[in-house]
């Protein structure tokens, strides 16, 4: 069979979906972080996918752009986890209450 | 620059000045704010002198643009509508700025926002720019609210000092919303009132818009005035606030909206007016009748004047109601004489708090002996209060029934019974409790007010309510041609009512106008 | 100077005076008591100059300023000078000035008594006001003016709770006759076009000779489409509610007795002679404008009034009381006059009921001052020795006012006598002749048991005359009492109205009553009758025999038939009811209700919402995607 | 392409380089004080580079138009520049309750937010829309959770870290999709295209999603979730910050997207936005009612007032994109005076409940009149900023209804009004608390440092400023607007 943009897309689209469904699902901060990393990802490989197929770099170079403000993200976020959990103990959500209402 | 801008300039200029004041300076401070409100007082003396009745356009005008972009600009200016409420307001302030000596603590802080408040509605009040007609009213909105909050009295205080505050912003923003749409809809790019209404003279307001806008106007601007059934505010606020306050904000303040309705709303909404018309006076049955009633069952001396001061409102209304030169002019003579009224009035509740600690009507009694001039005062506040002859409110009243009577008899019938019987009633009430009778031991202390300083305030107040009671041809001279004009546009389009010919020594029959010749074929007539 | 500018001083000599009482002698008795009998005096001075000078019919019959002019509403401040306003005016300053000076004497213990004076000027300016008005306004403005400073005078014991309570009663219930004048006023003028009384008449006349009245109407009548006289008859109706109101007539007859609350001079003045005049004055001076069913009504109130004031009178005891409701009676007299459209007879009576009335009055006071304020008759008794002057003066007021010839009384009364047979009113005159003899009675029952027999209590035998200052105005008084029938103060009434009168000398005068016999002799009959009944039951009787006889009914005239009651269970109570229905619709249902709801709503929901931000962050993130999808749904949704 | 258009920028990123080196340099009780010379040279960027005819204030493009200099740029590098300086007086207050000595590394963070907020400002292009984004919100995260000893600061960190990484994500994915439908990134170029995909699914879900991110700055309706707890939680200035900066940020890019971008998507939505502006204003004065906590109080109200903004955007018209820049700027020097009494009365209390204004108006009468005069302003009464700009969004919104004769727009005005009604009540009772509250504990007069006077008599100066003579501002906000509407 031949493999065209909309696979892609909805594989981009599946993983986007994932990605939600682990922030809403999951109780551990890292794994919630780890399905925010799966989304942007997501976003990536519809970029890619868009500029192979629409034979245009733009999508790519944004790509890069992505990858490197993931990854910037990334070390401020674990950086922040890890403070959080020296002060609590714990990276579970529902110990992030003390503010409400 | 013109003689308002000093008029409603002296006092937020004293205001400042104030800031830089240090707090315990209190001599020197109470003597820039009265000296202020003094100033501004003996001009508005001088300005109503000066005024020319019947002049074309307005007097003592000054234009100075502030955002062109907008088309507003601060513009000032007097014609008989406001030239007395002017005076009025400014006469008011001083006496309520005489009157702020009662207030003992944190003085600096009250004279600036008493100066605010009265530089502000001053302001409004000389404004023919729609913008700053509503912007420099609303400068009295906080001053209000941390007044009563400040030196109020009562345990209901923060409950009143929120209503007031909520209740008078909901109006003012209704109206808000209404003089944007007046302003959009009028296509005449300005908020230059002379402007707009020249504009509208050669293309009136669609029929649909009026529709919409003059609601709004009436209801905000009625809310501001406690047209019934918004008027719970008005007794509750005033029954808390300290005496200044009450006195600026029930003299000079309320009748802001009716200006406005006046001012803006008749003019140029003509047709929404008429058609609103009954609907104003079938309201201001309500202020007139039922909250006379409310007011006859009031134990508490501020609640009874507050209540009746919103009784009175309800004259206005009708006068404005009525649509014809009479009514109109009637209107405006009520704004005037019940402003200086509730002033007096609350000066002098405020004073019998100050002495006795309590304005509960069962526990006061016979004062009349020891208060033998704060007793008058009251008594012939209370008179004026039920429209006795002599007295400004009087001449306004009358002359508002006489207007009403052919556009709303029924409901003039009713207005005369409340204005009649349930004000005399409530009035005798209060001074058969408060002034007759026997003096409770506990009261031999209190003293009545013994400086010329003291007295000065109530002596005004006094002094200007009997002037224009004996002659009202001082204002009416002033207010006719403008009322007129006013009138004129807002009856446009209907079939000019009843002329009945001026008779100066009244031998000469009258005459009538050709519509009437129509009305006059009845069964009824030919008989 | 100018002849028409003496009534414009007459008319505010008294204002100035009270101005200036009030403002600057308040702290010297003496002084203001001056001030003020000056100004009331000069004034009286000045209207015999000005009558002398041009008669009672003068060249300039009106003199007047704009006051008020807005558009249609044409108001002067004018002054109306006829033969009935100059007449009023002789009354007014005359009977008053003599009052003025008694008070002097009688108020001269009463430290207050600056303040007295300065109100008694006031009611002297607003009731000259309310004679020499020349249109409507003007008139109910100075009679309102007249109604607060009756108010202040009758509360001027403040201190005395009953004087405060009178002065209130007075006060509302003249409100509610003005209510209706008012409303008459708006409707003359918005029917007629005008206020002022000339152009008015000029109008009724035109329309009396106007062969169509086609188009005669400026509008339609306000309150409804009717015909030209049933208009006339609300307005002539309405109007007379005023007088009612004023002249206390029933049913707003209730005020006037509680009124004697005031000091006797206040009595005297205000609620004998003067104001409660000015509702009969201002019948007469309206009569015009009163079509015939109008009349009718006016009369039958005013018989009613008489009938029924008599009887009440008969059972009294305080003396003043007994005057009050004679007075009552007496106004019920003239009243019925202008309803059988006698003004002439009316405004006889009124003029010589004032003098015998302040006469009676002001004797009633010398008593009381003699006794130490001892107002029961029978705690009296045998004072026609310790105080002759006061017994001489008060059994000629007595005589006049039961109308016994020669005496003033006599030919008024028999003027309205006649009236009432010549417009062939039997049942009208009957109740009038009726009411002649329960005047005497009551009147000698009075003067029996207060002035003759023995003493009854120690006050009464240490009784004492009151001194000259204020037995002089009884003599003055007592003079114009007897003399006052025939000196021809009718003739002067003669142009005024519709009839014309040929002036009578002052022997025709005296001998007119012969002119139509037979009302005369009932009169005098009735008299007699009224005489005896009084000899029989009341000499030297210790206590009141009527009561046994008459049982029920006594008490019932004793209680004044209930009226105040029957007003304090249904207006007073009426009105008290509907204010607490509003009031509590106020507090509950606007204030608690609608503005609670509104405050309790909006908390509510605020409190509610903010459950939303649970603080848990998969709350939030559920949230946000569950946002999306809202955004999704209504952007792609459809 | 001439560099020199983003020399303001570069000289903004060096300076931040700057103050960390600075760090080594000074010793750590003089390091606050960095502050100043950061405020200075600040200054100095305003005065000499975005003057009138400043050398970064001439127009252009750059990065072939990726990023352009314009009168709304301008508008918005000024706004930022002064938030910055106010910000960076609040955060030298603010020192003492931050980790001993790391004050300057907390500057450099501010001014390299500001850095990113400048980029957002011309940004033109997706691309650099992201970036800018990226480069505000990373700092934030750790602006917001700076107070490292503070679990509620940690706990606010790591809400925003989720939260704004879930809204990059749904923006990156809504970029991606409109740059594969459309292929194009700038915005000037895709508004050209953009109407041909009018009705393309993928694309108009593109712009949901990037809509969705820039909704999540701005804290508008239904991503407003976030702001309270972390205004709560992030240190005041930093609160101040957000509220302000990067509120600005957001709307000036949605501004861009929604008009430079993609009108015609826009001009269908007027619906949508209606809506979301009304529930905004709702949500946001009414949950804020029964609210105590100060910091709190004011996120809602931050939430509320992006409602009001957003009555500007859902004008649809020149007016009313002029009102959303005026009454952005009135905002920042109310938001500021008010974060500012924040961080100086709250001091040395534990607690940041209303009640510690208790006694103010004596402890302090020139806090207590700032406070009074940044919440009336913020309720929108004259003679304040305040006023004025909700009077010219409420002409803008009432002007488009009687264009379109859309009636959602009367009634969104009036839910405006109901809003207002509704946040006068909690307003006046902060300035209840400081005037006539009975729990007035300790009545220690607050001295205040000379610094901090003058930004508090800025931030009062600008107030009346724009409530008073409204003509410069508004002339230049209409300049700005006119950008957009070609």
């Amino acid at each position: 069979m031949h493999v065209g943009l909309q696979h892609y897309l909805v594989v981009s689209f599946m993983l986007f979906s994932l990605g939600l469904l682990g922030v809403i699902m999951r109780r551990n901060l890292l794994v919630i972080y780890m399905s925010l990393e799966l989304m942007l990802n997501a976003a990536n490989l519809a970029l890619v996918s868009f500029s192979r197929f629409n034979n245009k770099l733009d999508g790519q170079v944004l790509v890069f752009f992505i990858i490197t403000v993931a990854a910037a993200e990334v070390a401020v976020g674990l950086a922040l986890i890890v403070a959080l959990y020296r002060k609590r103990q714990s990276a579970h959500v529902e110990d992030l209450t003390s503010m409400k209402l | 620059m013109s003689i308002l801008t000093y008029i409603a300039g002296w006092p937020l200029l004293a205001a400042l000045a104030l800031i830089v004041v240090p707090r315990n300076y209190r001599v020197i401070i109470r003597a820039i704010a009265v000296l202020a409100t003094f100033i501004s007082a003996v001009l508005a003396v001088k300005m109503f002198a000066q005024f020319v009745p019947g002049a074309n356009g307005f007097q003592f005008e000054q234009q100075i643009p502030w955002v062109e972009s907008l088309g507003i600009s601060y513009h000032v200016g007097v014609d008989g509508l406001n030239v007395g409420l002017i005076l009025m307001g400014a006469i008011v302030a001083f006496a309520a700025a005489l009157c702020s000596w009662e207030i003992q603590t944190r003085e600096k802080e009250f004279y600036i926002l008493l100066l605010v408040m009265t530089g502000g509605i001053l302001g409004a009040f000389a404004s023919l720019d729609l913008f700053f007609f509503y912007f420099l009213h609303e400068l009295a909105l906080v001053p209000t609210f941390i007044m009563i909050g400040v030196w109020g009295r009562g345990e209901k205080k923060n409950y009143a000092t929120f209503q007031i505050t909520l209740y008078l912003s909901i109006g003012a923003l209704i109206a808000l919303i209404g003089l944007i749409a007046l302003y959009l809809q009028s296509g005449a790019n300005t908020f230059d009132i002379p402007k707009i209404i020249e504009h509208a003279k050669t293309n009136p307001l669609a029929v649909n818009a009026q529709n919409f806008i003059f609601p709004l106007l009436l209801f905000g601007f009625g809310i501001l005035v406690s047209l019934w059934p918004f008027h719970s505010w008005a007794p509750l606020g005033y029954g808390v606030a300290p005496s200044p306050t009450a006195m600026l904000h029930a003299g000079v303040l309320k009748k802001f909206g009716l200006y406005g309705l006046i001012r803006i709303a008749l003019p140029l909404l003509p047709q929404a007016a008429q058609s609103w018309a009954h609907v104003i006076a079938w309201l201001c049955v309500g202020n007139i009748l039922y909250v006379g009633w409310v007011a006859m069952r009031q134990k508490d001396l501020n609640l009874l004047i507050g209540n009746s001061s919103v009784a009175h409102m309800g004259f206005i209304f009708l006068g404005i109601a009525s649509l014809n030169l009479i009514g109109v002019t009637g209107a405006v003579l009520i704004m005037i004489a019940h402003g200086f009224l509730a002033a007096l009035t609350f000066a002098l509740s405020g004073y019998i708090y100050k002495q006795t600690g309590t304005l509960q009507i069962s526990e006061l009694g016979g004062l009349c002996r020891k208060l033998p001039f704060i007793g008058t005062a009251l008594l012939m506040a209370a008179m004026a209060g039920c429209g006795l002859p002599g007295f400004a409110n009087f001449v306004g009243e009358a002359t508002v029934f006489f207007g009403a009577w052919k556009a709303f008899p029924w409901v003039t019938v009713l207005s005369l019974w409340g204005a009649l019987v349930i004000g005399g009633i409530y009035m005798t009430r209060v001074i058969r409790n408060i002034l007759h009778g026997p003096l409770p031991e506990k009261w031999n202390s209190i003293s009545d007010a013994s400086s010329t300083w003291r007295k000065l305030p109530y002596a005004l107040l006094l002094a200007s309510l009997l002037v224009f009671g004996f002659l009202p041809k001082l204002l009416t001279d002033k207010i006719n041609p403008d009322a007129q004009k006013i009138v004129n546009m807002a009856t446009a389009g209907k079939n000019a009512d009843v002329v009945i010919a001026p008779r100066s020594s009244g031998r000469e029959s009258a005459h009538y106008s050709l519509a009437e010749n129509q009305s006059r074929l009845t069964p009824a007539a030919t008989k | 100077m100018k002849l028409e500018v003496l009534p414009w001083i007459i008319l505010f000599l008294p204002l100035l005076a009270a101005t200036v009482i009030t403002l600057f002698t308040l702290r010297c008795r003496t002084t203001s008591a001056l001030i003020s009998i000056g100004a009331i005096v000069t004034g009286f001075i000045l209207t015999i100059a000005f009558i002398g000078a041009n008669g009672f019919h003068p060249a300039v019959s009106e003199t007047a300023v704009n006051w008020l002019s807005i558009g249609g509403l044409q108001i002067d401040f004018g002054l109306k000078l006829d033969a009935l306003s100059l007449m009023m005016l002789l009354i007014v300053t005359g009977v008053g000035g003599a009052i003025h000076i008694y008070s002097f004497g009688y108020m001269h213990e009463d430290k207050g008594m600056a303040r007295f004076f300065a109100f008694m000027s006031l009611f002297t300016f607003s009731m000259l006001g309310v004679v020499l008005a020349n249109n409507f306004l003007m008139m109910f403005i100075f009679w309102e003016l007249v109604g607060v400073s009756s108010y202040l005078l009758i509360g001027f014991w403040f201190e005395k709770p009953s004087a405060g309570d009178a002065a209130k009663k007075a006060f509302i219930t003249n409100r509610l006759g003005d209510f209706g004048f008012l409303l008459g006023i708006l409707a003359v003028w918005a029917f007629l076009g005008s206020l002022n009384f000339s152009a008015l008449q000029d109008r009724i006349i035109e329309h009396k000779n106007s062969a169509n009245t086609i188009g005669f109407f400026l509008t339609r009548f306000p309150l409804g489409d009717f015909s030209f006289d049933m208009n006339m008859t609300i307005i002539g109706l309405l109007l007379f509610c005023g007088a009612v109101g004023k002249s206390a007539q029933f049913p707003l007859h209730v005020w006037l007795p509680d009124a004697m609350e005031g000091p006797t001079p206040v009595s005297a003045l205000i609620h004998a002679a003067t104001m409660v005049a000015a509702g009969v004055y201002m019948l007469c001076r309206v009569l015009f404008l009163l079509n015939a069913d109008a009349l009718h009504v006016i009369a039958y109130i005013g018989g009613f009034t008489a009938l029924l004031a008599a009887l009440i009178a008969v059972q009294q005891n305080d003396i003043k009381r007994i005057l009050a409701y004679s007075t009552l009676s007496q106004l019920g007299y003239m009243v019925m006059a202008v309803g059988l459209s006698g003004p002439t007879p009316a405004m006889f009576h009124l003029t010589t009921h004032a003098f015998f009335k302040a006469l009676l009055f002001l004797g009633a006071g010398s008593v009381i001052h003699g006794l130490h304020e001892e107002q029961d008759i029978w705690k009296m008794g045998g004072l026609k020795k310790k105080m002759p002057v006061t017994f001489w003066t008060f059994i000629i007021g007595t005589l006049a006012l039961s109308g016994v010839p020669p005496f003033s009384g006599f030919y008024s009364k028999d003027s309205i006598l006649a009236q009432a047979l010549n417009t062939k009113n039997y049942l009208l005159f009957a109740v009038a002749v009726f009411v002649a003899a329960l005047t005497t009675f009551y009147m000698f029952r009075l003067f029996f048991v207060a002035f003759l027999g023995e003493a009854r209590t120690e006050k009464a035998k240490h009784a004492h005359e009151s001194p000259k200052v204020m037995t002089l105005p009884l003599i003055a008084l007592a003079v114009f009492a007897v003399i006052g029938g025939f000196i021809g103060i009718t003739n002067n009434y003669g142009s005024q109205f519709f009839v014309e009168h040929e002036p009578l000398s002052v022997a025709q005068q005296a001998l007119e009553p012969l002119h139509n016999i037979f009302p005369m002799l009932l009169g005098i009959s009735a008299v007699a009758v009224g005489l005896f009944a009084a000899f029989t039951l009341y000499k030297n009787a210790a206590t009141d025999p009527l009561p046994a006889k008459l049982g029920g009914l006594a008490t019932a005239m004793k209680n004044r038939f209930y009226f105040d009651e029957l007003y304090e269970a249904t207006v007073i109570r009426a009105h008290d009811f509907i204010a607490a229905v509003a009031d509590w619709i106020d507090r509950w249902i606007i204030e608690g209700a609608c503005i609670g709801l509104v405050r309790g709503g909006t908390d509510l929901t605020g409190r509610a919402l903010r459950l939303a931000q649970t603080g848990n962050l998969q709350t939030y993130a559920f949230l946000f995607v569950l946002g999306v999808a809202l955004l999704l749904y209504f952007v792609l949704g459809k | 392409m001439n560099a020199s258009l983003i020399s303001l920028e570069i000289s903004v990123i060096g300076l931040g380089l700057v103050l960390m080196l600075a760090d080594f340099f000074v010793p750590a009780e003089r390091r606050r004080f960095i502050g100043y010379a950061a405020i200075a040279a600040l200054g100095v960027l305003l005065v000499a580079g975005l003057s009138g005819n400043g050398s970064c204030s001439q127009f252009g493009t750059a990065f072939n138009g990726m990023f352009v200099n314009d009168a709304l740029s301008l508008f918005f590098k000024r706004f930022f520049i002064v938030a910055a300086i106010l910000v960076l007086f609040m955060a030298a207050e603010f020192s003492d309750r931050l980790a001993a000595g790391s004050i300057a590394e907390y500057y450099s963070l501010i001014v390299f937010a500001l850095a990113g907020m400048l980029f957002a400002a011309s940004s033109n292009d997706f691309t650099m829309l992201f970036v800018s984004i990226e480069l505000i919100t990373i700092t934030f995260y750790v602006l917001v959770s700076f107070q490292r000893g503070k679990l509620q600061s940690l706990e606010a960190g790591v809400k925003y870290l989720i939260l704004g990484a879930l809204s990059s994500a749904f923006m990156v994915f809504g970029i991606a999709l409109i740059w594969g439908t459309t292929g194009k990134l700038n915005f000037t170029e895709l508004a050209a295209v953009a109407p041909q995909f009018a009705d393309s699914k993928i694309f108009l879900l593109g712009v949901l999603f990037v809509l969705v991110g820039l909704g999540f700055k701005i804290a508008m309706f239904p991503f407003q979730i976030w702001a309270p707890d972390v205004y709560q939680g992030a240190p005041t200035p930093t609160t101040a910050f957000l509220a302000v900066g990067s509120k600005a940020a957001g709307f000036v890019l949605l501004l861009r997207v929604l008009f430079t971008a993609v009108p015609s998507v826009t001009h269908n939505w007027a619906n949508l936005l209606i809506i979301i502006s009304g529930i905004t204003i709702l949500y946001g004065n009414l949950c804020a009612i029964p609210q105590r906590n100060l910091k709190r109080l004011l996120g809602y109200s931050s939430i509320a007032h992006a409602g009001y903004l957003l009555l500007g955007v859902a004008a649809l018209s020149a007016s009313g994109q002029a009102a959303v820049l005026y009454y952005l700027a009135g905002y920042l020097f109310t938001v500021m005076a008010a974060f500012m009494v924040i961080a100086l009365v709250l001091r040395h209390l534990a607690t940041e409940d209303i009640s510690g204004l208790a006694g103010l108006s004596q402890r302090s009468p020139l806090l207590a009149a700032t406070m009074t005069i940044a919440m009336v302003s913020l309720a929108g009464i004259p003679p304040l900023a305040g006023f004025f700009g909700k009077f010219l969004l409420l002409k803008s919104v009432i002007e488009t209804a009687q264009v379109t004769g859309n009636h959602g727009y009367y009634c969104l005005a009036f839910t405006a009004l109901a809003g207002v009604i509704i946040s006068l009540y909690y307003y006046f009772g902060v300035v209840r608390a400081i005037y006539w509250s009975k729990s007035a504990t300790d009545l220690s007069p607050i001295e205040l440092s000379a610094p901090a006077k003058v930004s508090i008599w800025v931030c009062i100066a600008g107030m009346f400023w724009l409530g008073l003579f409204p003509n410069m501002v508004l002339n230049f906000a209409n300049e700005a607007a006119k950008v957009l509407g070609k």
